[in-house]
């Protein structure tokens, strides 16, 4: 099976800050990639490059076998790659369904004039909220009186409706409560049946265990190790993402993965 | 005649809100108000700007008074609200500024005051005598097209070019005064000093004396204040141009009046200014420089 | 599941009266309201409510309307410029150059005047997208900048403030007479002639109605208000200027164009000014150095009245547009109720502070803002 | 043993929206409370009240049995209250140490006039960090250029030093590494045995079960029920957070737990 | 754990220059040299550099630099104050009032003004911090509300809108010296009757050298920089300004008493633009109601040049003072090389634009801004 995107050799530096010194990955569609690794390995910014936020400084994208330069997010957009940012993407002073297609307007043409379709917009908008688990007061509710968990769900839900080929979530369970993560992790499942491919980033390794199909640990800024579901155990998995640094000892109930 | 006890005017003039020299316009009109019983009122636009002063004046024939009395800042602007409030049967003297020509264009009742071009003409004329060939003109608001005719009337009085000679010093008097001090450190060849108000003459004065050229540098004014009058006596500055602003807003009040109770009018149109007010005879202006002076 | 309906046991109930009067438009209304209600008081009789008195404070707020809508938008995407009102005198002067000094036909004036206004407008917002820098400091740059040309430019051409003649020069010209005609002239004609309205009653245009069309100004107020109310509203645009001004950066992320909203908003305000600009020089005949000082604040203090947030990403032009009447109203109504000139400055500041105060509270309401 | 803090029917209204609906909770020394419960379910409005944020429109505040009434969070902190919050609370463009102490800066006398104890700052900014495993590149590094995790850790740091007699965590591993993770869980641990009180917020019950000595749940405003670490099953737990709505199926070795 | 040390493969080297190199200061350090390397270059012998026309532009300078520092430190601590203009009109207005009209002894009336003004400054910040308004809008509207009152109170009082003979009131007043004399006056005649510095060799001064002191306004000045510098950077109250300003929740959420920090910022200015108002009356006499207009953005400006962050949380009073330099020197410069006056606003605007484009590079350098 052909890579949907392949990235070869991408570093990044941000002044004289280097955040990614040379990171290769290929992903397949119908696969759940999991990325891993410590606070600071450079896994947003990896995925940054990806859709589009950063320029590499050095490296090629190769999208369904084409390289690719993503001058911007629309670019990528545009291209069926939908991301859930660490730091969200959501207006707060604007209502729920105007967040939700935001850069993706719906259009009704009156007399030829394309307007915006806001009955179509919150339609759709109270259906995908729903199917996340989150009942919302109505689709105009502005997004600042949401909770920080609701808000990251309606971002997911987002990326998900319009997520065409690839979806990208960065930590998008982190501030989620139990039910949430359950649906979001549910949905993860789902959508990687539909053949897309879904590029997942956790510091959680029961989340990450739980959907990914191949698993690739980043450190300081580089590639430290790549494994397939089923060849590695949690345990290993935990000790890669701490960068082989030994963890500090616990009492308590944490059986080995925290 | 309709009832004449209670006549309303209302004067506009083109002044900002905080210009101090229109303050005494203001006291005039409140005298002659007050002395011929009648309603006065004072609007100008808060800005100065001119485009402004025409909707006040639309908006003062909207009111319905008995008569306006108004500036003739800028004739384009101003010609066509002066001539409707005219045609709905307000009567309308012009002050201060325009022409005796342009007042009648408009249909007002006459003219009383100093075009501030022929003011600085006369001005210029004035300094050429006494053997004035440069000079700098210290200009506060350099946005307000009035009071630059009077520079440009003075370079012509001169003869010579205004060129650079205009600058803009703002309205700031320690800038004011540096800036005249820059100015004339830069180009010490020059012959005089042309204030436009008090704003800008009282730091000038300050700065000549600073400059140890107090009295040695020709140094003339327009309009009056405490400190050009002391200037004045002290012989720092030659002489100060005095449009007799009073006599502009008293004498329409009076006039109209009059007009209106009467139906007498002055056959001519009256020149306030330009008086030069000079060492000579300063008691009277001392005393009321700034509130009716 | 258990609550699928959207009733909530942890929202207390909301009367229908109240969440339908809960909108951004709400303060600039209530206000709007108000400032009628005390004029009518205090100054019925005072020449305000005749018909001469409305077409001024009509002219008067739809001067502002014009600005207000560029700084609406402009203040929604976020941004906001302080250089409107150099722009006015800036572009007023750039007709005079062109179509009296230079002699060109007005319509060309008009033209160039208006590319290369945007084309300041579109500089301004190409600065602040590029550099990051707040377009306070950008667009007070170009106040200084473009108010510096208007005086010198003239005086180094002609060596006066001021250029006059444009209405001559305008004579017959299809464009100037698209910004400076008055329209319905018949219609009040026939007003006048059955006594409904005032007309001269001596010099050249006796007999002819004291108000004799509605002015192009006012036209091109309610349009831009009416298109910019559609496009900020109901069109994806619209979404785009909210998104623009509520968070760039989330924005982009959505992958709106930011940098292009925000740049195509700073060259509408340009062009508002502009519009502003050449209706006043048609109407007046005459360019100043003076000309438009100060109205940016009015643009934004008009805006701010109307509901619209001055940190962007929220706002309505409708609620613009009644800030620029109550502004015009208060302002030339306070002339009619005679009160002392120096003080229209503390009204208007105490206007000012109320209708904020007003305004934060309703968007809270709205926004369940914390 | 007498509780350190008492709340009884705390009830919070924000407009029309009914955050906390009547909450009673004590909390000992030496103890860490675990505070779980679904998305919006009150958690951080209920800390916020503690900690001198918000105000209860209804119920009391005892504080080692006096009643309090917070007016701001100075006076929880001066009361000895350290919190970390959700939405942090650090200044990008203010370097690591002067974040670090700030409201609580060191004073020197110079001549009598208190300065800011720079060079004490420093020191014990990297000190502290140090302990957490983040090696910051200097004090004077602006807290905007870390990476989300790190951010996160310099404010659990603060509150840990800072934290005299309780210290309250609301979500504190949301963002962080695996190492970062269990090196936080390590010091809520040290922490409580020093007799500190610490409320521990999150949504992974197996962190819960690690270090909390009792569990409360909120849901929907409200107490959901309460129980002592040992009387209950990370499973039976998971469940209550969920607020005994099903969660959704998934396949893959999710054991039971999310 | 292995990477204990600070050096990170992650990491660049920077020479250790550029670290020094790199402060908040760097851009007005840089924009000083510039103007002044400029000016001697193209000014050398137009009597800019001899000891009147040092003095000259020093004092536009430290006029400049006594509202800067107000300003600066209030737009760190995340607010800016629209009102200083009109608080130096008002200011220098109440002084007349007091000390003229009414002839208090000037002590009191000074003391009176300051009391009032601080008052009014409070007043702004307790507006800006309880309703959460941006400060724009609210001292927006005070600058109209004291402006009025500017106007109105001595037109009420005395029918004139400047009022004069305050040097006479002053005369002998212990605290109107500490504004408006000067300081070293025998050493300036000394260093003139040596013949280090020309004295007037015609006139009523002649003799005298051309300096004879400096002015108590540089005084104020230097010393409102100095404190402003140390408060800043050295005390804890100086955190919290910075705190307030780059995130007043968050400062909020740790101990930090924002409010109070924002409203004593607010007193601070007022206090600033007072001493600006008294130090100009004592020198020229008399207070006008149009006193101090734009004095505001100048402010502002000389802040922005400074590297201060118009959003609040970063920036240096030194940095602000040396903007209020470079501001001050271009000014007085351009006459100096004789630059055609109206172009003046010009250089400002470009100069302004150019100055924050280096402080945003310099800023993003030394926090790593995203
Ligand atoms: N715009 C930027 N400017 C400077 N440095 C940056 C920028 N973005 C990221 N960095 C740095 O690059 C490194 C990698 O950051 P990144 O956000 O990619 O980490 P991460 O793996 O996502 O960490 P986390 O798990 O905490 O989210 C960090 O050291 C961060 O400080
Ligand atoms: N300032 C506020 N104004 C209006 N509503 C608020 C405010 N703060 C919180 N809420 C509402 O109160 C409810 C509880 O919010 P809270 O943040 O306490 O939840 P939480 O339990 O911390 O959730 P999470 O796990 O997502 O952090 C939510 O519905 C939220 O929308
Ligand atoms: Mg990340
Ligand atoms: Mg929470």
């Amino acid at each position: 099976m052909q890579p949907i995107i392949q990235m070869t050799d991408i570093q990044k530096h941000f002044g004289s800050v280097i955040a990614l010194a040379g990171v290769t990955i290929d992903f397949f569609p119908g696969e759940c990639h999991c990325l891993l690794g410590d606070n600071g390995a450079g896994k947003s910014t990896f995925i940054k490059t990806m859709s589009g936020v950063h320029k590499p400084t050095h490296g090629e994208i190769k999208f369904e076998g084409k390289p690719m330069h993503f001058e911007d997010p629309r670019d990528s957009i545009a291209a069926g790659i939908a991301t859930v940012y660490q730091d969200l993407a959501m207006i707060p002073l604007m209502s729920v369904s105007r967040n939700f297609f935001m850069g993706n307007e719906p259009i009704k043409k009156i007399a030829g004039i394309p307007f915006f379709d806001h009955d179509h917009a919150n339609e759709v908008t109270m259906r995908e909220m729903r199917a996340m688990g989150i009942n919302l007061r109505g689709p105009d509710q502005a997004v600042g009186t949401l909770s920080g968990g609701e808000r990251q769900t309606v971002a997911i839900a987002r990326a998900v409706h319009f997520g065409a080929k690839v979806l990208i979530l960065d930590e998008p369970t982190s501030a989620l409560g139990v039910r949430q993560t359950a649906n979001v992790l549910a949905t993860v499942d789902k959508v990687r049946k539909q053949g897309i491919s879904v590029v997942f980033i956790t510091h959680n390794v029961r989340h990450a265990m739980a959907v990914g199909d191949r698993f690739t640990v980043l450190n300081r800024g580089k590639t430290f190790g790549t494994a397939k579901k089923g060849e590695i155990t949690p345990e290993e998995l935990q000790d890669m993402m701490a960068g082989g640094q030994e963890l500090a000892v616990l009492e308590g109930s944490l059986g080995g993965t925290v | 005649q309709e009832n004449t006890d209670s006549l309303t005017y209302i004067m506009v003039s083109h002044a900002p809100d905080s210009d101090s020299w229109w303050n005494t316009i203001k006291n005039g009109i409140a005298l002659g108000g007050k002395q011929m019983g009648v309603t006065v009122e004072y609007r100008n636009p808060p800005t100065g700007d001119l485009a402004d002063m025409a909707r006040i004046i639309e908006q003062a024939a909207a009111s319905q008074p008995d008569g306006i009395i108004t500036t003739l800042a800028d004739f384009d602007v101003l010609a066509g609200p002066i001539r409707n409030a005219v045609d709905q049967g307000i009567d309308v003297i012009i002050i201060n500024s325009g022409t005796a020509e342009q007042a009648r264009d408009v249909g007002a009742l006459m003219f009383v005051g100093q075009p501030e071009y022929d003011a600085g003409f006369a001005a210029g004329v004035r300094a050429k005598g006494d053997g004035v060939g440069s000079f700098v003109c210290v200009n506060h608001v350099i946005s307000n097209t009035v009071v630059a005719e009077r520079c440009r009337g003075f370079a012509d009085g001169l003869g010579i070019e205004l060129g650079d000679s205009m600058i803009d010093t703002g309205q700031d008097p320690a800038e004011i005064k540096n800036r005249v001090i820059a100015y004339l450190t830069a180009n010490p060849e020059t012959d005089a000093i042309l204030t436009l108000g008090p704003t800008s003459a009282d730091p000038t004065i300050l700065a000549v004396q600073e400059m140890g050229i107090a009295g040695d540098i020709y140094f003339g004014t327009f309009d009056l204040g405490d400190e050009i009058v002391k200037g004045i006596k002290e012989g720092i500055i030659q002489w100060g141009i005095d449009q007799q602003p009073f006599l502009q807003a008293y004498l329409p009040v009076v006039i109209l009046s009059n007009y209106d109770r009467y139906g007498v009018l002055p056959g001519n149109n009256i020149n306030s200014g330009p008086g030069f007010v000079t060492a000579d005879a300063l008691e009277k202006v001392e005393k009321y420089a700034g509130e009716y002076r | 599941m258990t609550d699928t309906s959207t009733n909530d046991e942890r929202v207390k109930e909301m009367s229908g009266l109240r969440r339908a009067l809960i909108r951004p438009e709400l303060g600039g209304i209530v206000g709007t309201i108000a400032v009628f209600t005390f004029f009518l008081l205090f100054a019925f009789d005072s020449g305000m409510f005749s018909p001469q008195g409305v077409l001024n404070w009509t002219t008067v707020s739809a001067q502002f309307m014009i600005i207000a809508v560029g700084a609406c938008l402009l203040m929604i995407a976020g941004e906001f410029d302080l250089s409107v009102g150099s722009m006015i005198g800036f572009a007023g002067m750039m007709v005079a150059i062109f179509g009296v000094v230079l002699a060109w036909p007005m319509w060309l004036a008009i033209l160039v005047t208006f590319a290369i206004c945007i084309a300041f407008g579109a500089l301004n917002g190409y600065i602040v997208v590029k550099t990051g820098l707040p377009s306070f400091i950008v667009t007070l740059a170009t106040l200084f900048i473009l108010r510096g040309f208007t005086i010198f430019i003239p005086q180094t051409v002609e060596s006066k403030t001021i250029i006059g003649g444009i209405r001559e020069a305008a004579e017959g010209d299809w464009l100037g007479a698209l910004f400076g005609a008055k329209i319905g002239g018949p219609f009040f004609q026939w007003l006048g002639d059955n006594g409904w309205i005032g007309v001269f009653t001596r010099g050249n245009r006796e007999g002819q109605p004291v108000v004799d069309g509605i002015p192009m100004l006012i036209v091109w107020a309610v349009v831009l208000v009416v298109i910019g109310h559609i496009v900020l509203t109901r069109t994806r645009f619209g979404n785009w200027i909210f998104a623009a001004g509520g968070d760039a950066q989330a924005a982009r992320y959505a992958g709106v164009p930011v940098d292009r909203v925000k740049i195509l908003m700073f060259m509408f305000t340009a062009f508002c000014a502009t519009v502003f600009a050449v209706c006043q020089v048609m109407e007046f005949g005459s360019a100043g150095a003076d000309r438009g000082i100060l109205k940016e604040f009015e643009a934004i203090i008009a805006v701010v009245i109307g509901g619209a947030l001055l940190t962007g990403g929220y706002g309505s032009v409708i609620g613009a547009a009644l800030g620029a009447l109550i502004f015009g109203v208060v302002q030339q109504g306070l002339f009619f109720a005679n009160v002392e000139s120096s003080l229209f400055r503390v009204f208007l500041g105490v206007i000012l502070l109320l209708a904020v105060i007003l305004n934060t509270y309703i968007r809270r309401l709205i926004t369940g803002e914390r």
